[in-house]
């Protein structure tokens, strides 16, 4: 199709800014604008690429596309190959397509340290594509887990005042699920003697083994996403991080955990997947609920947006462990609805904190009246975040919960709850911001967007629109790829017919001892 | 002997040659004086270097000789080529330390030389008799180096502990050879070897036992570990640099080799004990770091910790495990080199400092030294995509595959509580509040050092095969 | 009768005996290393006593080989580590190996 | 029968007198009085080395042991101006966990050694048989094969004690200043114009 390298480029470009940033000497004026100007440019060549791939992808295929391969790890068979298939290939699209809007809205917020700020942010998108890239799973851990390091200095240099805290506490959550994945993926890569995904996918597991896999990807994907209950470190590394990397961390980051479900989880662990999926849906809609309560009496915006966030991730994991065609698409399709709308809510919040750096609510009120555009694009931000039919919200969320109701009724009508409270405290938040009395006059004073900011939302509210105005672009391209694993899954089902229950009796948890 | 020839000396050549150096360094030292240290330094790295290129030209024979108390095969050649690497990168980060700490004394490098001799040695044993020569010459140069700095209270108490728990533990390895012996026969490797195989006493386990725990003191696994902080803090960093990269890789490889060759009949019983002894390291050098303030303590704690991870490695046996230990051991090595030479720069006002809070701000007064010692804490703690993750992802395939699974669970659980020390130490350097800026002057030859091993640690995952390669390569000779 | 026939075991439990009262000796004066280095010469002479009655017994000179060299390598070390002390005495006034604890871990 | 019994008696009482004095070394309250002992278990030590027909080694424990090291300890207790009686304050609180220790690894080993059986092939492993008794003294034998087939070992011993000097230097080597040594080269290069000044002393002033 192609011979170029299209996912190593785009994935490694980045890398290539970042040694231009290095490059850069001078005053530390001039250097600070500079290095903002090569990562601006780096991450809109990016995602002017990564339209290539889009307008190249052949909607028809399941298959993995843009397919490379090399040599990497030649002692242990492990390759470099990278591809992209209908699950993967927006949220490429949406890696490259958020780093540009973070950098131009950090470009006047971060002052200090601008050079590093960038280069930490150039670093991420290489990361970010790649763990969306790779068909590798020791590459895909690779990038997976390479993410914490510039989150990690994101959070905590450029962060609030409790970024020390949080920073930790990210990190040290993640990487606590991400290494018994490690353990996971090694056991996996023995069993199956590759590490290759595509061929991991068609390798059948032993029932017991594939519980412990499960168990344990579970550990790091349900810590990624956050599904409740450990979703704590999300509203810390929220509220700390600078708007940019709230932004990055809600729009891409936490989708790696969906995706891991839909890359290792369901194709390879078909058995596992069905044993646990009742428990899954069932603490997805105890998530959607019960943060969406929390979310309700939140002080802090950052945190209603990020309680919000736990919320919305549970319809997208009860979407997939509904294992239904609609489920998944769905849980797809929220994923990137939740990408581009709390993205910008975050940026939103940004642009009030900019002017009046704080996040308490009762701080503001009636913005309406001197930040008219503002409260338009807040609103239709707010409606997608409800999930209003005519957003990209409404269809994530009701193809989850049509997904859900084929399997299960009642979770079905628990999680729909949620969606009420999600109206309930989006709404009050809308209301207490955007209406009511300007008690504050330095709320009162506030200008209204400017040219940056109108640049970065502008494209989120119209993306937001779009999708919910004609989501058949993007279902069209998922479709093959969700019809393929649920095909896969439900006959790897039948052939082998699940065997007795009986996780006390194995074998794995036990020590070997070596010949 | 009529028929002796120069060439049946061929495999001890490069020992031979250091040896022979060391006295001719030792004799231009004698004649003129203390102001020669740093020429003797250059020259002791230069007879490193070219026991490097001896070892390189060598043939590998695989025979024992000297009355088969020497052998040299690909093993030894791998282990000797990391040790030598290691003696000179020690030397060559304390060259400008010897200067700046008052530490004049051309004795410094040659001692430094005597203990490769002796690592040397030790690894290339095949007869209990060499083994213990060997230790015992590197040991002793060891315990007169953490004394070096003899007007300063804190190296002489380093130097007395080190002296005093290494004397017990060469006690209990000579107690526990004597019963080998006693029991065997013999003390040649080989035939020790194959008299266990026939014949398991009671006697030779007891006495192994013994052999096994002096080691496990060699290499400060837990619980032989109690002088490995107080020694680390004590001696000058220079020595510190050098206890921290060389000393464990030449006990590790002995070992291996003792594992592997003479009590490989033994193998049900120090299964268990190096199961003990890798789970306990692990759990004592995490949690045991946690509450450190002194960044030197910190680092022995952390290769308290990381020597159980390579224990994982020989636990797991067979080519995978012990291979894999040597990747460890290699990246380790190279990672350690930065953050010494990292640690030696923090000076201000003449006064080397120890303290993690002594770094605070440090990426905004020496951005240059902040991120290779951040980069390299980040790959310690086993992050991809840099070095540190591979050596974890060899150490942890090779558990897997040997079904050690509550090992590797547990191994992987004390690695994330360690990644939070060496993520306090980035905390303090890119989160807190700028100090003094520390003295600027480092020598060429020590950044030489932080640059390769922060390139290393970086660029690993580009080509991580050829090691790997080499390392089963090396370990074929064992089986 | 049985009492006058010394075979290897009188002698090696007699070399166990002073092992374990040399490690004995080394936890009883943990403050003074100067004891504690005369314990670890207990140590050594009960290896000494266990190599030469293998060696007789086994009808092997090694182990007498390895008593001279085990000898020499004492000698180096007890001088070595009588330095350290004497290196150790100049700078604190002391020998006590409690003081030695002031580093803490 | 008469030999066998004195063989007998004098193993116990070297044994009982290393033993003893062994117990001394570790108890004694003046560490002066441990070199003593420790000399005392050297020298019965070398008498059970007799006994067991290893008259060089016998002779090197005494000469090298007796003659050096232990010489050295009482040196260096000598020499430093300990105040012992500090020392043992709170020994006490060690023995113990000392004995406890103690009593548990000399049980075990003593039941290893009550089942004490070579390996069956152990006899077969000799490397260095001993040569009889009659033909060749004990010094001998090992000589012979001390500098051929331990030839190794030797040199190896010989850098130890090398380290050895050089550390005992390094560590407590001191320059003094102040101190006057003879030096031969330069009293022997001194010329008559160095050493002597011919002044022209006027009478009534001086020099």
């Amino acid at each position: 199709m192609i011979d170029f390298p299209i996912l190593s480029l785009l994935t490694f470009l980045p890398l290539v800014g970042v040694l231009f940033i290095l490059l850069v000497r001078g005053k530390e004026e001039r250097v600070a604008l500079n290095a903002r100007r090569v990562a601006l440019y780096t991450t809109i060549f990016n995602f002017i690429l990564s339209l290539y791939l889009l307008f190249n992808f052949d909607d028809k295929s399941a298959e993995f596309q843009f397919v490379e391969k090399a040599e990497w790890f030649g002692a242990l068979g492990i390759q470099y190959h990278m591809g992209v298939d209908g699950i993967s290939l927006f949220f490429v699209l949406l890696a490259t397509f958020l780093t540009p809007i973070c950098i131009l809205s950090s470009w006047n917020s971060i002052k200090s340290r601008v050079k590093e700020y960038m280069i930490a942010f150039l670093i991420l998108q290489t990361f970010m594509i790649g763990t969306f890239c790779a068909l590798d799973a020791v590459l895909f851990y690779v990038f997976f887990e390479g993410v914490l390091i510039p989150m990690f200095i994101i959070i905590g240099v450029w962060g609030g005042s409790r970024r020390v805290y949080s920073a930790f506490k990210f990190f040290l959550y993640t990487l606590f699920g991400s290494v018994l994945m490690l353990i996971a993926l090694l056991a996996l890569y023995l069993e199956a003697g590759t590490s290759d995904i595509p061929t991991l996918m068609d390798t059948a597991l032993e029932y017991n083994m594939q519980i412990w896999l499960f168990l344990a990807f579970f550990a790091s994907f349900a810590v990624k996403m956050p599904m409740w209950p450990v979703h704590t470190w999300l509203p810390d590394a929220h509220v700390e991080a600078p708007t940019a990397g709230s932004v990055i961390l809600a729009g891409v980051l936490l989708k790696m955990g969906g995706y891991g479900f839909l890359r290792f989880s369901l194709p390879m662990f078909p058995e596992a997947t069905e044993y646990f999926a009742p428990m899954i849906m069932w603490l997805s809609v105890i998530a959607i609920i019960y943060t969406s309560l929390v979310a309700l009496v939140q002080e802090d915006m950052k945190k209603l947006i990020a309680y919000s966030s736990v919320a919305h991730m549970g319809f997208v994991t009860l979407g997939i462990f509904s294992v239904t065609t609609q489920g998944i698409e769905g849980g797809i399709f929220q994923m990137l609805s939740h990408g581009i709308i709390s993205a910008a809510l975050f940026l939103c919040v940004g642009v009030v904190y900019d002017r009046l750096h704080t996040r308490e609510i009762s701080r503001y009120g009636g913005l309406v009246k001197n930040m008219p555009k503002y409260a338009t694009v807040f609103m239709i931000l707010m409606l997608g975040s409800v999930g209003l039919p005519g957003t990209s919200g409404f269809i994530g969320e009701f193809l989850a919960l049509m997904g859900a109701f084929q399997v299960n009724t009642y979770v079905a009508v628990f999680a729909t709850t949620g969606v009420v409270f999600g109206a309930a405290y989006m709404l009050v938040l809308y209301r207490r911001v955007i209406f009511g009395a300007q008690h504050n006059k330095d709320a009162a004073a506030m200008k209204d967007l400017n040219k940056i900011e109108y640049t970065c939302l502008v494209p989120l509210v119209l993306i937001v629109l779009w999708m919910g105005i004609a989501p058949s672009y993007v279902m069209d391209r998922v479709a093959p790829s969700v019809e393929k694993l649920i095909t896969k899954y439900e006959s790897r089902l039948k052939q082998s017919p699940a065997e007795s229950i009986d996780i006390a009796t194995n074998q794995i948890g036990t020590t070997g001892v070596s010949e | 002997m009529e028929n002796f020839s120069l060439s049946y000396l061929n495999p001890i050549w490069p020992e031979l040659f250091l040896a022979v150096a060391g006295m001719v360094l030792l004799v231009v030292g004698v004649l003129r004086g203390n102001s020669s240290t740093r020429f003797i330094c250059v020259g002791a790295m230069a007879a490193f270097v070219g026991a490097l290129f001896l070892m390189a030209g060598q043939e590998i024979t695989n025979e024992p000789i000297l009355n088969e108390m020497f052998i040299q095969n690909n093993f030894t050649f791998f282990m000797k080529m990391l040790v030598v690497g290691g003696l000179i990168t020690s030397l060559a980060l304390s060259v400008q330390y010897l200067y700046q700490d008052n530490i004049i004394k051309f004795e410094y490098p040659i001692l430094v030389l005597f203990s490769g001799v002796g690592m040397m040695l030790m690894i290339s044993a095949n007869d209990m008799l060499s083994l213990y020569m060997g230790l015992e010459l590197q040991s002793l140069a060891l315990y007169v180096l953490a004394t070096i700095k003899r007007d300063h209270a804190k190296s002489a108490e380093s130097g007395m502990k080190y002296f005093v728990l290494g004397a017990i533990s060469s006690g209990m390895l000579l107690f526990g050879i004597s019963l080998v012996y006693g029991f065997t026969g013999s003390t040649n490797f080989d035939v020790i070897g194959t008299t266990l195989a026939t014949e398991l006493s009671l006697g030779a386990v007891i006495g192994f036992v013994f052999i096994l725990s002096a080691l496990a003191f060699k290499i400060s696994a837990v619980p032989f570990h109690m002088w490995t902080p107080d020694v680390y803090e004590g001696a000058p960093t220079s020595v510190t640099a050098l206890f921290a990269l060389v000393p464990k890789v030449a006990a590790i490889a002995l070992i291996i080799r003792l594992l592997f060759v003479p009590f490989a009949a033994l193998s049900d019983q120090w299964f268990q004990i190096m199961w003990l002894l890798a789970f306990l390291s692990m759990a004592v050098g995490a949690f045991a770091a946690l509450r450190q303030d002194n960044i030197k303590r910190l680092m022995a704690y952390s290769s308290i910790s990381n020597v159980g991870f390579a224990l994982i490695g020989i636990v797991a046996g067979g080519e995978t495990g012990v291979s894999a230990v040597l990747v460890y051991l290699t990246l380790y090595m190279i990672m350690t080199a930065g953050v010494f030479g990292i640690i030696m720069c923090m000076r201000r006002d003449g006064v080397g400092l120890e303290n993690i809070s002594d770094l605070s701000g440090l990426s905004k007064n020496a951005p240059w030294l902040a991120y290779p010692l951040a980069i390299l804490m980040f790959s310690i703690s086993g992050i991809p995509p840099l070095a540190g993750f591979f050596s974890k992802f060899v150490i942890f395939q090779a558990a897997i595959e040997s079904g050690l699974y509550t090992l590797a669970v547990f191994g992987i659980l004390t690695s994330v509580v360690a990644a939070y020390y060496y993520l306090r130490i980035i905390k303090v350097m890119f989160f807190d509040e700028a100090l003094d800026k520390f003295e600027s002057s480092i020598e060429f030859s020590r950044k030489i050092i932080i640059v390769l091993s922060v390139f290393v640690t970086v660029a690993f995952i580009f080509n991580p095969s050829p090691l790997i390669e080499i390392s089963k390569l090396a370990v074929q000779d064992l089986f | 009768m049985e009492l006058f026939v010394i075979g290897l075991p009188h002698y090696l439990t007699l070399a166990a005996m002073l092992f374990t009262l040399g490690i004995f000796g080394i936890f009883l004066n943990r403050k003074n290393v100067i004891v504690i280095l005369m314990c670890i010469e207990l140590m050594l002479l009960a290896v000494n006593i266990n190599f030469v009655a293998f060696s007789s017994y086994l009808g092997d000179m090694t182990g007498q080989v390895f008593t001279v060299f085990i000898l020499t390598v004492a000698a180096a070390e007890a001088a070595i580590g009588l330095a350290i002390l004497v290196v150790l005495f100049r700078t604190k006034g002391t020998i006590a190996v409690e003081d030695i604890s002031s580093m803490k871990g | 029968m008469f030999r066998l019994m004195f063989t007998a008696i004098a193993f116990y009482i070297f044994a009982a007198v290393t033993l003893l004095s062994g117990i001394m070394v570790v108890t004694a309250k003046n560490p002066v009085h441990s070199v003593l002992f420790l000399i005392l278990a050297f020298f019965n030590a070398a008498g059970l080395f007799v006994l067991l027909g290893a008259e060089f080694i016998a002779m090197i424990l005494v000469i090298v042991y007796v003659g050096a090291v232990a010489v050295l300890f009482l040196f260096v207790v000598m020499m430093l101006d300990i105040s012992f009686a500090d020392l043992r304050k709170g020994a006490m609180q060690y023995v113990p966990l000392g004995l406890i220790t103690g009593g548990i690894l000399l049980f075990e080993l003593i039941t290893i050694f009550s089942v004490w059986k070579f390996a069956g092939s152990a006899s077969d492993n000799i490397a260095s048989k001993t040569p009889d008794a009659a033909e060749i003294t004990n010094t001998e034998a090992l000589g012979q094969i001390l500098y051929t087939d331990y030839v190794f070992a030797f040199q190896v011993s010989g850098l130890i004690l090398l380290i050895a000097m050089i550390g005992a230097i390094v560590l407590t080597h001191r320059k003094r200043p102040g101190v006057r040594k003879q030096n031969v080269a330069d009293q022997q290069a001194r010329t008559r114009d160095e050493a002597m000044e011919i002044q022209k002393v006027t009478p009534r002033t001086g020099v």
